[in-house]
């Protein structure tokens, strides 16, 4: 049971490991805690996943307060709030924890180091290319987000608009939120082909909004006359994509992202780095990364995945 | 005629052992020291700042919700009036107003909707259960209608750190202050006043009490407010301490507290409970679930023994209850107070 | 007649049946024969409803016989009696208020159409016959909410009859019923007798007895005490075997000196209820409300208590007006109500003694607005000994007392507010005949402390023998007011039954 | 009062039409692509039926809290089975959906008519055990579209003369629980219960069995929820579900049946459901930004309750003036 205590009172001086999701339950953390589980066998140490049922902006605190009372060498959190965690993150920090963020960062401040699976600018970029080759860089896109308050897809959303600019016949006519809830998503999918009969494509920059819209557009008329793309896992997609539902979409490999934070967290916590820009250290078979601008180790640029390639992957 | 009468039947040391209430303590009790000295880390300094600052909301809208379910009446509103509350303070410090005055207009926001839920209940004489799930949707619409996608956060320093801020040298947080504070205030109000005694009266026979000049309306209508308030209050401390504002914050507390509530031995049909069981209560499942999640049991296991925890303790107190009654009253006298049809 | 060769239908021998504390019945026996009408006659709380719940399988007996033809019976629910051919009208109406009248009826066994579906035009036309046999006009589709007292009993009547038993009890049925209905109700009664049917009719009012039943058993203090065939029997023998005593003893009524106006009631008015009611008590007087049950007396002192509304009129108290709709107002003007209604609206019955009787003065004995129950006690404790409440301590609760006791507390409590007016509705109903008379003697020491008394009361001994002035209410307008000397059974009765006589 | 009823039930339709019209009229697409008109009618589905059980168990003068997590049960069982036997024949999974959620309410209705414990406790209770109970049994592992045979997954979608196959399986539902409740015994008994408890047991009305069947009734239709759920969703997390229950209590109140119990017909709690499941789609339409929705059900159920209140007061009148007369 309690293995991260027994890291916690110190024998062996092994790494205790701490893995926090958004929420339990979502494949995407299932596979990058795979990752994560991986490292820390490899570099030795304890591992143990914890979570909210739901994504709650306060709901993640209390796992957080755990993890500094079990005296956790390192926390790998995927931030449900930026702010709601931080003074959480700060007293577990003060108590000796080791904080990495991944997936989704929290104010720079409250950690030690975030891991970026891409630059807000890449993922962005992908998503607006995808569409735009998807729709003959021609008409009306919607957007299907996760919660109204999600820092990254908010971020991303804000990038995909500038990016928008260099597409002059694209119109992004609205944003709607599916709470990263399989039946909201689809409910707001079918409304959104309602509202905007013109509509000709949706971009679903989460991996539970995606596989809804995918589910909810393979079974109605639209399927393949609105395309769909955004980020999605191989696993959720590979139907749709063999039945033409979607075409391509992008994602970064989650196993990979929590392989690195992993290593990253043990690197900080043996002190290879302090999270000071310019810190190197070797990440097992992912190789050398370096520690950039405030405190963000970057995973590398997100992945396409479409029929030619997706059966390649497992995740 | 110069007959004189006991004050009691039981001894002292009866009457304060042998209650729900005092179960429910002992059995805190008891998960209290068996974390103590099995729970790894239990005995940690962070511990129980830790355990206060999750339970303050729960406990806070406790308080004065035993109140409200002592007179038979429920309000399923208070999560989402937390939630507005916590909206308005951020979208008023947003548009540049202090801390505190935003926080003042949050308890005003929060008193407005209490009475809102108080007269319609009291004064309309509409089921507080329908009611309040109305205005539940009503209040949280609205936080979440405000904000949207914003999320305010931009909150000063002093402020977000008072919220978490320590009593002097001891681990206690600040919040404990108020929280004791209201305590002692819903505990006089409840059990020392002739306002308290009103509220077990209407729990147990309205007819009676507004037949003795209890004044069944206003009591219900101060208690709303009173409720809605306090959520306020909760809602402001809620904010400040994650110093982030959000029409969904305290989504689904509603039902957490009612569930502590009742743990704590407050009949749902009103007239019966104390405010020492809703307190012990309330820590209860904030030292179980804390242990639990120390022996890294997940959040799914903690939800059912919570879960199995209620009924079991309803399902005692109404067994046993129901076997003194057998004694006492005719077969037929079902779980609410006997309605008087025997004579007529 | 009864036809006493034969053996009895129904048999009820040493019935016993406590409720805690409370023995309401300690042996009770009835013997009825088929093709009689069988009066069971007491004082309230002589045991009568609960020997009827019993037969019914209400209440399960804690000891006794019951056979039914002869054969040794036990029925745990009232399903079981009713399947067994016994229809039983319970004093307290029993309906279901959001379903309509004839649901109410046939609730369990509505006629059947084809594949069990229930055949509402049949039930409809079965009601209306119902209806139509009892004389009464009631839509059988309008639903049992808002039905008058009086209707009420009606559907219980129909209920009953429609379930074709062979034994039909009549928990007083006639309580709330006018002359006309009451006389076919009889009508159908004695065509049921006539059909070899057995019937058990209890009721408070003699002359009804005598005009309608042909044997009567008295029961007293919740034993059984004598059977004899009315014939060879009169109403003043059936009076002494209920009371065990001589009446007069029953009301030991000192006349008081009467003082000035202390409750002025003008005009006072609400649709549907009462209309146009004007009087005044004084200072030491005793003044009865009179009437049947449902006439509205209730009504009257609700309203002038603060506990209803009224549309229009005025109370006026000491000659200061009392705000209308507030009992608070009327407590803090002087004014006490003990309600009809013991266990609803008298006491808080799942609270202490302690807190029932200084329920209404927490506020006076709270000291800097705080109240602990050693304070409640304390000023509990004297008002308790007044009245000889028995309990053998301040904390028990008022559900574990008996009607009587639970009275006196109920009383304790109001006097604890030192009233200058007394308003007490049914002073001693379900309350044993020693209780009884303590009652009545603390009213007279109330009113010869000079406290005015306003008293509702549906039994006559009890109104004749103790107050000084009748007023009779009927149909929610006073139609009499009687001094104490003029007061007899007679003018009474045909004042209170004076306007109903005169309906289609 | 079958004038108020049908009255009560005529105000949701209306209102509904209205809701509909005015959507259309800004943008025809609502009601006019064969896809708007198909989900119209199939998203509703679902509710309807928690709506239907719900409204059985309020008329029994009780509450059932747990038919969310009842949902979430069945749904992730219905996925289980098509995992561990691919081959499985669709009827088997409803019938293994209605078994399922029979059980569960039969749990609650044992402890809430043996027990004499108040159901909003009990189910209070039940609520957060059935979803401990999914969480522990899926944890972060969820049911896939992929996971389920295509021929489930298109009976979500299927349509029959243009009208969706699982909205037909509702209606026929609730049809035959509307025609028991009004045409059987045990139905009226069900109202009369609710009406009067005391009086039901003064009149040796068989209580708890029918207590029990009401809470058997919303578990079997809760289970079959599930099964719908999994059909249209096919994507099945633990997470299914959650908070559906005070939307089941909303839908009953908004179609007027008295929370006290008494009063009230299913057919008006799944005209209650449609009308809030419908009122969600149409907002956004309807240029109500998606934020207000909540408000805009609040003030639904408000207004639903006070009109209860309006019309039980003008039919006292009218009965009272009629006993004048
Ligand atoms: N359920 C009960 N619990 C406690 N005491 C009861 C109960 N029912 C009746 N009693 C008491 O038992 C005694 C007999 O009551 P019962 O109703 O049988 O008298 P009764 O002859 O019907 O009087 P009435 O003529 O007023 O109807 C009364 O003292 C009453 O207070
Ligand atoms: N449940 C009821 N529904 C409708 N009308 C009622 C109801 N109860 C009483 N009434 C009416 O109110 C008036 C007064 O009833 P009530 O029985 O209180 O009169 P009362 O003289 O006080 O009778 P009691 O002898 O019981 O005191 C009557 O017109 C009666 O028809
Ligand atoms: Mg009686
Ligand atoms: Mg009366």
């Amino acid at each position: 049971n309690s293995g991260a205590s027994g890291g916690a009172s110190g024998g062996g001086g092994d790494v205790s490991v701490v893995m926090l999701p958004k929420n339990l339950g979502n494949p995407y953390f299932d596979t990058s805690t795979k990752g994560a589980k991986a490292a820390t066998s490899e570099f030795g140490g304890t591992f143990s996943e914890v979570g909210p049922d739901t994504g709650s902006p306060d709901a993640q605190v209390p796992f957080i307060n755990t993890a500094a009372q079990q005296g956790t060498k390192a926390l790998i959190v995927s931030a449900n709030d930026p702010k709601a965690i931080c003074d959480a993150l700060d007293e577990a920090r003060q108590a000796g924890t080791k904080v990495v963020t991944f997936d989704s960062d929290t104010d720079a401040s409250c950690r030690d180091l975030f891991v970026n699976q891409a630059t807000a600018e890449g993922i962005a970029k992908v998503q607006v290319d995808m569409i735009a080759e998807q729709i003959g860089d021609a008409g009306e896109i919607a957007i299907l987000s996760a919660s109204a308050n999600a820092t990254n897809q908010n971020a991303w959303i804000e990038m995909m608009k500038k990016d928008l600019a260099d597409h002059p016949n694209i119109t992004l006519v609205d944003t709607v939120y599916g709470n990263d809830d399989d039946q909201t998503s689809f409910d707001k999918t079918a409304a959104l082909l309602q509202s905007h009969p013109d509509l000709k494509g949706i971009v679903s920059p989460t991996t539970v909004g995606i596989a809804a819209a995918a589910r909810y557009l393979s079974t109605s008329s639209s399927q393949g006359k609105v395309a769909l793309t955004g980020l999605g896992t191989p696993n959720q997609m590979r139907d749709y994509v063999a039945d033409g539902t979607v075409t391509e979409f992008a994602l970064w490999n989650p196993e990979d992202l929590g392989y690195l934070a992993a290593f990253a967290a043990d690197a900080l916590v043996s002190g290879k780095i302090t999270g000071k820009e310019g810190g190197t250290f070797t990440a097992g078979k992912l190789g050398d990364f370096t520690v950039g601008a405030d405190a963000t180790v970057l995973l590398g640029d997100p992945f396409r995945f479409n029929k030619d390639n997706i059966d390649q992957f497992n995740f | 005629m110069a007959r004189t009468y006991p004050a009691h039947a039981r001894p002292l040391w009866q009457r304060v052992l042998l209650t729900r209430e005092m179960a429910v303590v002992a059995v805190l009790a008891g998960v209290v020291v068996y974390s103590v000295a099995r729970v790894p880390n239990f005995t940690g300094p962070l511990t129980l700042p830790y355990l206060l600052l999750d339970t303050a909301p729960i406990l806070l809208v406790a308080l004065p919700m035993t109140l409200v379910v002592a007179t038979g009446e429920i309000d399923l509103s208070v999560a989402s009036v937390v939630g507005l509350s916590s909206v308005t303070v951020g979208v008023l410090v947003d548009a540049g107003w202090p801390v505190p005055a935003a926080a003042l207009a949050a308890l005003g926001v929060g008193a407005v909707c209490g009475a809102l839920n108080g007269y319609l209940v009291a004064y309309v004489g509409l089921p507080s259960l329908a009611v309040t799930i109305g205005t539940l949707a009503l209040f949280r619409g609205i936080a979440v209608g405000l904000l949207g996608t914003r999320a305010v956060t931009d909150f000063p320093d002093r402020w977000t750190e008072l919220a978490t801020a320590r009593i002097g040298q001891t681990q206690l947080p600040l919040v404990v202050v108020p929280i004791v504070v209201l305590v002692a205030v819903f505990a006089v109000l409840l059990h020392l006043t002739p306002f308290g005694r009103g509220i077990y009266d209407i729990g147990l026979s309205t007819d009676a009490a507004h037949f003795s000049g209890v004044a069944v309306a206003r009591t219900k209508l101060v208690l709303f407010v009173l409720t809605a308030a306090v959520a306020a209050f909760a809602g402001v401390f809620f904010t400040l301490r994650y110093g982030t504002a959000r029409g969904d914050n305290a989504t689904g507390l509603e039902l957490q507290v009612v569930a502590a509530v009742l743990l704590g031995g407050v009949s749902i049909f009103g007239g019966r409970g104390a405010l020492h069981g809703v307190v012990a209560g309330v820590l209860l499942i904030g030292v179980l679930s804390s242990a639990l999640r120390l022996e890294n049991v997940t959040v799914n296991v903690i939800n059912i023994i919570i879960g199995a925890l209620l009924v079991a303790s309803v399902l005692s107190t109404s067994v046993l209850g129901w076997l003194v009654r057998r004694r006492q009253h005719s077969p037929l006298a079902p779980a609410q107070p006997q309605p008087g049809r025997e004579e007529r | 007649m009864a036809a006493n060769g034969t053996p009895p239908v129904l048999e009820l021998v040493d019935i016993r049946k406590a409720f805690g504390p409370v023995v309401a019945l300690r042996s009770g026996s009835l013997r009825v024969h088929a093709g009689s009408i069988h009066a069971l006659v007491g004082e309230n709380g002589a045991g009568k409803s609960t020997l009827v719940k019993i037969l019914s399988g209400l209440y399960r007996r804690d000891a006794g016989e019951l056979r039914l033809d002869g054969q040794d019976v036990d029925f745990a629910t009232t399903a079981e009696s009713k399947a067994a051919g016994i229809a039983v009208i319970y004093q307290e109406p029993t309906l279901f208020p959001d379903l309509s009248v004839m649901e109410n009826i046939f609730m369990g066994r509505q006629p059947l159409r084809s594949g069990r579906r229930i055949d509402r035009a049949a039930m409809r036309e079965q009601s209306a016959e119902l209806f139509r046999r009892l004389g009464v006009h009631l839509d059988p589709l309008r639903p049992a909410a808002g039905l008058s007292i009086a209707d009420q009993q009606i559907i219980e009547i129909a209920k009953a009859i429609s379930l074709e038993a062979n034994v039909l009890v009549m928990d007083e049925p006639t309580a709330a019923l006018s002359g006309v209905e009451v006389r076919r109700l009889f009508q159908v009664a004695r065509g049921l007798r006539d059909e070899g049917k057995a019937l058990v009719f209890i009721s408070h009012r003699l002359d009804e007895v005598f005009d309608l039943c042909d044997t009567v058993t008295v029961m007293r203090d919740g034993a059984y005490v004598s059977t004899s065939p009315v014939a060879d029997t009169t109403v003043g023998q059936v009076v002494t075997h209920m009371v065990g005593r001589t009446v007069d003893d029953l009301f030991p009524k000192t006349p008081a000196p009467v003082g000035d106006v202390v409750l002025e009631v003008r005009g006072l008015e609400r649709a549907d209820v009462f209309h146009d009611v004007s009087f005044d008590v004084r200072a030491g007087e005793i003044v009865a409300l009179a009437g049947l049950v449902g006439a509205g007396r209730s009504e009257i002192a609700r309203a002038v208590f603060g506990v209803d509304r009224y549309d229009a009129g005025t109370v006026r108290l000491h000659g200061t007006d009392v705000p209308p709709g507030s009992p608070l107002a009327a407590v803090r003007a002087g004014m006490a109500l003990v309600p009809e209604d013991r266990r609803q609206q008298g006491l808080v019955t799942d609270a202490s003694v302690a807190r029932n009787v200084t329920a209404v003065v927490r506020s006076r004995i709270a000291r800097w607005g705080l109240l602990t129950s050693a304070r409640e006690s304390r000023a509990a404790a004297p008002w308790a000994a007044r009245l000889d409440v028995k309990t053998n301590a301040l904390d028990m609760h008022g559900s574990t007392m008996s009607g009587g006791n639970q009275q006196k507390v109920v009383i304790a409590k109001w006097l604890a507010t030192e009233p200058t007016l007394l308003i007490i509705d049914e002073p001693t109903r379900g309350i044993d005949v020693g209780t009884k008379a303590e009652v009545h003697r603390l009213l007279s020491e109330l009113a010869g402390k000079g406290i005015a008394i306003l008293m509702i009361s549906s039994e006559l001994p009890e109104v004749l023998g103790m107050a000084d002035r009748v007023l009779v209410v009927a149909e929610g307008r006073i139609t009499a007011d009687v001094p104490r000397d003029q007061a007899t059974p007679e003018t009474v009765m045909h004042a209170a039954t004076a306007t109903l006589e005169h309906q289609p | 009062m079958r004038t108020v009823l049908r009255s009560r039930e005529l105000a949701i339709v209306i209102v509904l039409l209205l809701l509909v019209a005015g959507t259309t009229v800004r943008t025809d697409a609502f009601l006019f692509s064969e896809n708007s008109w198909r989900d119209l009618l199939l998203t509703p589905s679902i509710l309807m039926l928690l709506a239907v059980g719900e409204a059985v168990v309020i008329i029994t003068r009780n509450v059932d809290l747990s038919v969310g997590s009842v949902l979430a049960l069945t749904a992730y069982l219905t996925g289980r089975l098509f995992i561990a036997q691919p081959g499985l024949p669709v009827v088997a999974v409803f019938v293994a959906g209605l078994l399922a959620g029979g059980a569960l309410g039969l749990v609650n209705g044992l402890l809430v008519s043996l027990g004499r414990v108040p159901a909003l406790v009990i189910t209070l209770g039940t609520l957060y055990v059935y979803r401990g109970v999914v969480l522990t049994w899926a944890g972060s592992d969820r049911v896939n579209a992929s996971d389920l045979p295509d021929g489930f997954l298109a009976l979500g979608t299927k349509t029959l003369a243009s009208i969706p196959v699982l909205t037909m399986i509702a209606v026929v539902v609730l049809a035959a629980v509307g025609y028991h409740l009004h045409t059987a015994r045990g139905g009226r008994e069900l109202y009369a219960i609710g009406s009067d408890p005391d009086a039901a047991l003064l009149f040796g009305l068989p209580v708890r069995r029918r207590v029990l069947g009401a809470f058997v009734l919303s578990g079997a239709l809760a289970g079959m929820a599930g099964v719908f759920y999994a059909a249209r969703y096919g994507t099945i997390s633990s997470g299914a579900g959650l908070g559906l229950e005070l939307q089941a209590v909303a839908a009953a109140v908004i179609g007027g049946v008295a929370i006290f119990g008494g009063s009230g017909t299913v057919w008006g709690a799944a005209l209650g459901a449609v009308l809030l499941v419908t009122i969600n789609r149409a907002l956004p339409i309807l240029g109500i930004s998606e934020f207000w929705q909540q408000a805009v059900v609040g003030v639904l159920i408000l207004g639903a309750i006070v009109l209860d209140r309006v019309l039980a007061a003008r039919t006292a009148r009218r009965l009272a003036d009629a006993r004048e007369a």
